[in-house]
């Protein structure tokens, strides 16, 4: 009875919290988390997922049962497979794109290059963590931050750096949440209140068919050029056409329900699991939120000065905070932008427009991640 | 560490590249899609002009594929119903299903037990109480 | 032709039939079950698929030809993972945080104890299991079916005892239905009628903090206890926390329908295909019939029991039927409870209070069921 | 077999100890959530002491996370249609979708394509025949 | 720089195109197949996913990468997996049979003999494959077009000739879509007016207890003929009989909404995937088409013809028409069979007769593919 | 090639048996349902005559299975708030929820508290304003 009685206590999570308290330490943060998903309302459908993740994935057990995520025929190591082959985030995609209505994009094909430009955020970025001593691929990795799209810098994490899928999605979708502290000051700094006060045009109402044709047009030609974004842009544009095409629409609301809903879940929970405090709570890790904030502000500030580069040539100016919303993490940065223009004109709509960034945003970071990805080959 | 490292693994070229990248694929598929409406205005211009030609045999409503998932009920449920309420109305309300069935068969409409199903199902005709239904349209 | 022939016709299931006639028995059992759940309603949800998959399960067929759910490569074998891994017991689990209130346990923290109590039956049930010369993980699967959780059960014995899969699923699940005709007796037998009369006062209002608190404190106290719990409680909490935060609302929905309802189909169908005769028709399954009853009775008395002792120190005295409800049995058990405490009272209403034991039995036993996977260790 | 078996698996101290396991782990949680109502009691006796602190600046409606799922739609459809409706009494009903264009762009309301689009999509709406629109609210 | 830009390149799409046009011409048939699901409203639930995942799949790469659907470990690869394993029809076949009402075909049991013959162009096509010099499974495989069922021709090929899935897929789907096409002549050949205007008597009420009892009835004595056919027709009736029984509606309702619809997504964009120009444009390919149509017509031809003779036999005659419906392909065969009728006489209706005829052809198909498979054993 | 292929596959006999197997099945479950109705009205009459013996003890309504997954909410809300009701109509309408849960223990009711919340749910009862709420029936 005894050893029995210490075999037990020896097991529970008590007695492992006790021989080491950085589990205490991730369970307050995934309480923080839990905090800001459900009473601030930052991004809930990520952060509550992710957060419950946390703290349930740091209550310590002993290795070698098969009851974490990391150890083989675990329950949660199953789950967590949709995110190590990147299944999750391409199943999200899908969703993602039956749910996407790009027809303000189309209204306005300019809009679609502060997308591009966001993405420098991701290149300069590369570069600092390069400097920092990490590895090819686990730089790109952490660039892949600053694309602002949690699905994204999964899946291209678990393809280059598996090892690092933790601290950079933790990364990726705390910046997310966070883009109300982060997006503003740089905005306010990088432009005047002239150009805050840019009205844009009303968007014209876009045909039917051209939605429809889009979808095809835009699997064409970004894979035609990047292949490696084939599973994300692929099962994007994929969603996207049973949305449009009307005639399956059976189809694309159960992918706009179930289908994306079930992907959310599982990949946020997982996704906070891997948190594990033992492997999670490392140097590196600190490293890879620094370089995620730069990588976000980087992003941010690239797009805000190329919309104003773009002015530069255009007869008609385009509100330079739009750049800002070039970030994608759909729809935080678009409220932003939005808030900010209304704030300085409350006669000003931006939401329209800042949208139409954040799905070419959207659509940048994938052919950045395929891009780097193609670079490691 | 630091410039020589970037240098060392190629950074700099992965930079500069990576950025032309996406943006030379952005700045394509915005001018593609810049003049997607020119296409299309250009298809319908077509279509209306082969809309002027004589129309051809215009297709049964049946063409519809969306029976195939709604079971084997009959689509125009709301206008069967059309035909088939007013045969009710001299039993009163509430009436009893095999009267219906009665005055069905006497009006030769078609398919009458299937198509009364279907009108249970769809919740148009609903039992009050043991055996009596009435519409609930 | 003939060769052809003789070789098709050897390979029917009629020919397998007329060889081992097993199979018919087992498929007039299927028949059975399913007149249970269709006809006489008792816990259709779980019958239905369960009994059905009886029937195709003992439908004979020649075996190395990768039909059949041991076979590997077969189709059934592909949906029979999500048994044997477990992952479906946990899929099941989180639907059914989604879907649960614990309000009224929350209201009322003492009910919370007969939900332990009755897991008594589970331990008492691993003795007497010991005693007929099980193995002990054998003996740890079949304590679990006191527990009166269809999930419960199979995840452990999926953990322990894989091979005993199909008799352990059957026997909780039969008698879960069959909660109607083994409780009431027990209950009566245990109880006086002044007992059964005594009214509960009704419970406090919960605020929906509280409600929001409950899945965080839940899966730390019990898991902290109890690692082992986790692939269930965390799943269980996990749930409900989507539900309770209100922030989330999409996910929840999702998960309290198209993903329960998923995992709870291929869950019973596989079950019940698992029954097949030749694996499933010996002497250790009937064993395994006879320890499940033993197990279900003495969970109910204990329940019963513990209440009644209870009541020795309660100034406020709690009504002893309420035991029996605490060996979850969702909603079986609280329904019988109810109903024979109108019988003596009809203006008794303990639904409410009944249901708040089985949630708290639900979570007891998935801790039971942890405890035993450790000990088993 | 039998009591022998128990004991040489250790049979009744897992009984014991399962037993006493399951207890204490309830009963912890049982007295946890006892005393939950009790600090969300001292949390909103915070809160509302802070409510009595000069109110911060309140956020515009759009801060709710709602548009990120239901499209590029605006929230308040239902205020919007308010707008349009009084201006489509002059066309009477049914009217051309074009003169509702027309009659928004005259009263300068914002984003009349997408407004528009988004009435149709929730219903509010509704194309009566080829090419002519009511509301149906 | 200089190599990194030239390897970038040599990886794009276009330069792979420029090296191997047979991809263009791929991307062209996707297009022509989006063109008539979408403007055509050919079968679009089928067709929409088949012809983006034809696009996408024909978008090429640099193998070696794991992007690609036939690359061990790509995203696309785990999707297949439903496809190579049998999985995806098997849940096509459970969500089919939550939505199918076979009340027609009860009341009217001789047409089932429909649906059974229209399967002797199943085996006809055998025998056209194997003089062609096909291999017994790959004839087999062929063979199963002609069953007009895109689900049991991917899961018989699946277990038979897992390299020919992309051409048989695209085969049966692709004449499937062109029903309206290939039918209407052969009926008109084969029939006279006047046996086109013979009205069917009005099928009786069929009550509550007989459709429960049909799925039941249906399991144990098609698969005791053929265990083969268990993983179609298991999962076909419990579909049916979760939708018939009446008490686990929100099962039936989740595996005809959420379940069937994320099986038809990926089942459709896999098999369209499946078509890389480099393995699927060959000679056998071709074969394989022609095949295909002759299968679809002997199937059509042999269900009109044996009517005939059935009615030689009959005091009350039946539509001949009727009998093309009975090669399944539902539900498009059924339209073109009453609207045939209805051209000769308005007042003809021969829906809900030719949908019983559709409904024995899937039972009978899937028989088919059970025998064939044990054939070749 | 050709004829001497399908022979050396065993093709005929392939065909042929398949034919028959399939014909086989499909007739005699055809031969089955056939029969169906007939078992069907057999129990049925078996069923009827049973009916005629003195009815056994009525189960009372709760007994359907349907609480198990709609939570714990009582299944008659409807007839519920037809008791609720009544006693907020000296309250006014909106009322506050406290004067309801006074109401509701003054007359005596069952579980106001979860009642109440389940109206909530069900959205027979729905707040106006800060607190404040009415009937939406
Ligand atoms: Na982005
Ligand atoms: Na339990
Ligand atoms: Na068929």
């Amino acid at each position: 009875m005894y050893e029995l009685l210490i075999s037990f206590l020896t097991n529970t999570g008590y007695y492992f919290i006790s021989q080491d308290f950085r589990y205490v330490l991730m369970i307050l943060v995934g309480l923080l988390f839990l905090y800001l998903g459900i009473a601030k309302k930052y991004e809930p459908l990520l952060l509550v997922p992710i957060a419950f993740g946390i703290v349930v994935g740091n209550i310590p057990f002993f290795k070698g049962f098969g009851l974490g995520i990391y150890e083989a025929n675990s329950v949660f190591h199953y789950l967590y497979f949709g995110v190590t082959t990147g299944l999750y985030p391409s199943i999200v995609f899908l969703g993602l794109g039956a749910m996407t209505d790009f027809s303000s994009l189309l209204a306005q094909p300019k809009l679609m290059l502060l997308g591009a430009a966001a993405q420098m955020g991701v290149f300069f970025t590369l570069l600092g963590a390069l400097a920092l001593d990490f590895l090819p691929k686990e730089a790109a990795s952490i660039a892949i931050i600053g694309g602002a799209d949690g699905p994204t810098s999964i899946f291209l994490t678990a393809k280059l750096a598996p090892h690092l899928i933790g601290p950079i999605a933790i990364a990726a979708y705390s910046y997310m949440a966070l883009i109300p502290v982060i997006q503003p000051p740089i905005m306010r700094l990088l432009t005047t209140r002239q150009e805050r006060r840019i009205r844009m045009d009303e968007p014209r109402e876009v045909a039917k068919t051209e939605r429809m044709i889009f979808p095809i047009l835009g699997v064409l030609l970004c894979c035609l050029l990047a292949p490696t974004a084939l599973p994300l842009l692929g099962m994007l544009f994929l969603g996207n056409i049973l949305k449009e095409s009307g005639v399956v629409e059976r189809l694309a609301k159960t992918a706009r329900s179930a289908i994306i809903d079930t992907a959310t879940v599982f990949l946020g929970f997982c996704v906070g699991m891997s948190t594990q405090a033992d492997v999670f709570l490392t140097e590196k890790s600190l490293l890879i939120f620094c370089l995620g904030a730069l990588a976000f502000s980087l992003a941010t500030a690239s797009g805000v000065i190329f919309a104003k580069i773009m002015n530069l040539f255009l007869r008609k100016k385009i509100n330079p905070l739009l750049g800002a919303s070039g970030v994608s993490a759909v729809p935080g940065s678009a409220r932003e932008v939005h808030l900010m223009g209304q704030h300085e004109d409350p006669g000003n709509y931006l939401l329209m427009h800042a949208m139409a960034c954040n799905s070419s945003g959207v659509i940048g970071s994938a052919i950045a991640a395929g891009v780097l990805w193609s670079f490691m080959m | 560490m630091g410039f020589a490292n970037i240098a060392a693994n190629n950074g700099w070229s992965m930079a500069f590249l990576g950025i032309s990248i996406v943006m030379t694929g952005l700045i394509v598929l915005s001018l593609a899609i810049s003049q997607i409406h020119k296409l299309v205005a250009f298809w319908e211009r077509r279509q209306a002009k082969a809309a002027q030609a004589p129309a051809p045999v215009v297709e049964p409503e049946i063409e519809s594929p969306a029976p195939a998932l709604s079971g084997q009920c009959p689509i125009n449920l709301d206008e069967l119903a059309d035909l088939y309420q007013p045969l009710t109305e001299p039993l009163g309300a509430p009436f009893e299903l095999k009267e219906l069935y009665r005055v069905a068969g006497e009006s030769d409409l078609p398919h009458p037990h299937i198509t009364i199903r279907c009108f249970r199902e769809a919740g148009l005709l609903t039992m009050e109480s043991e055996g009596l239904f009435s519409w609930k349209r």
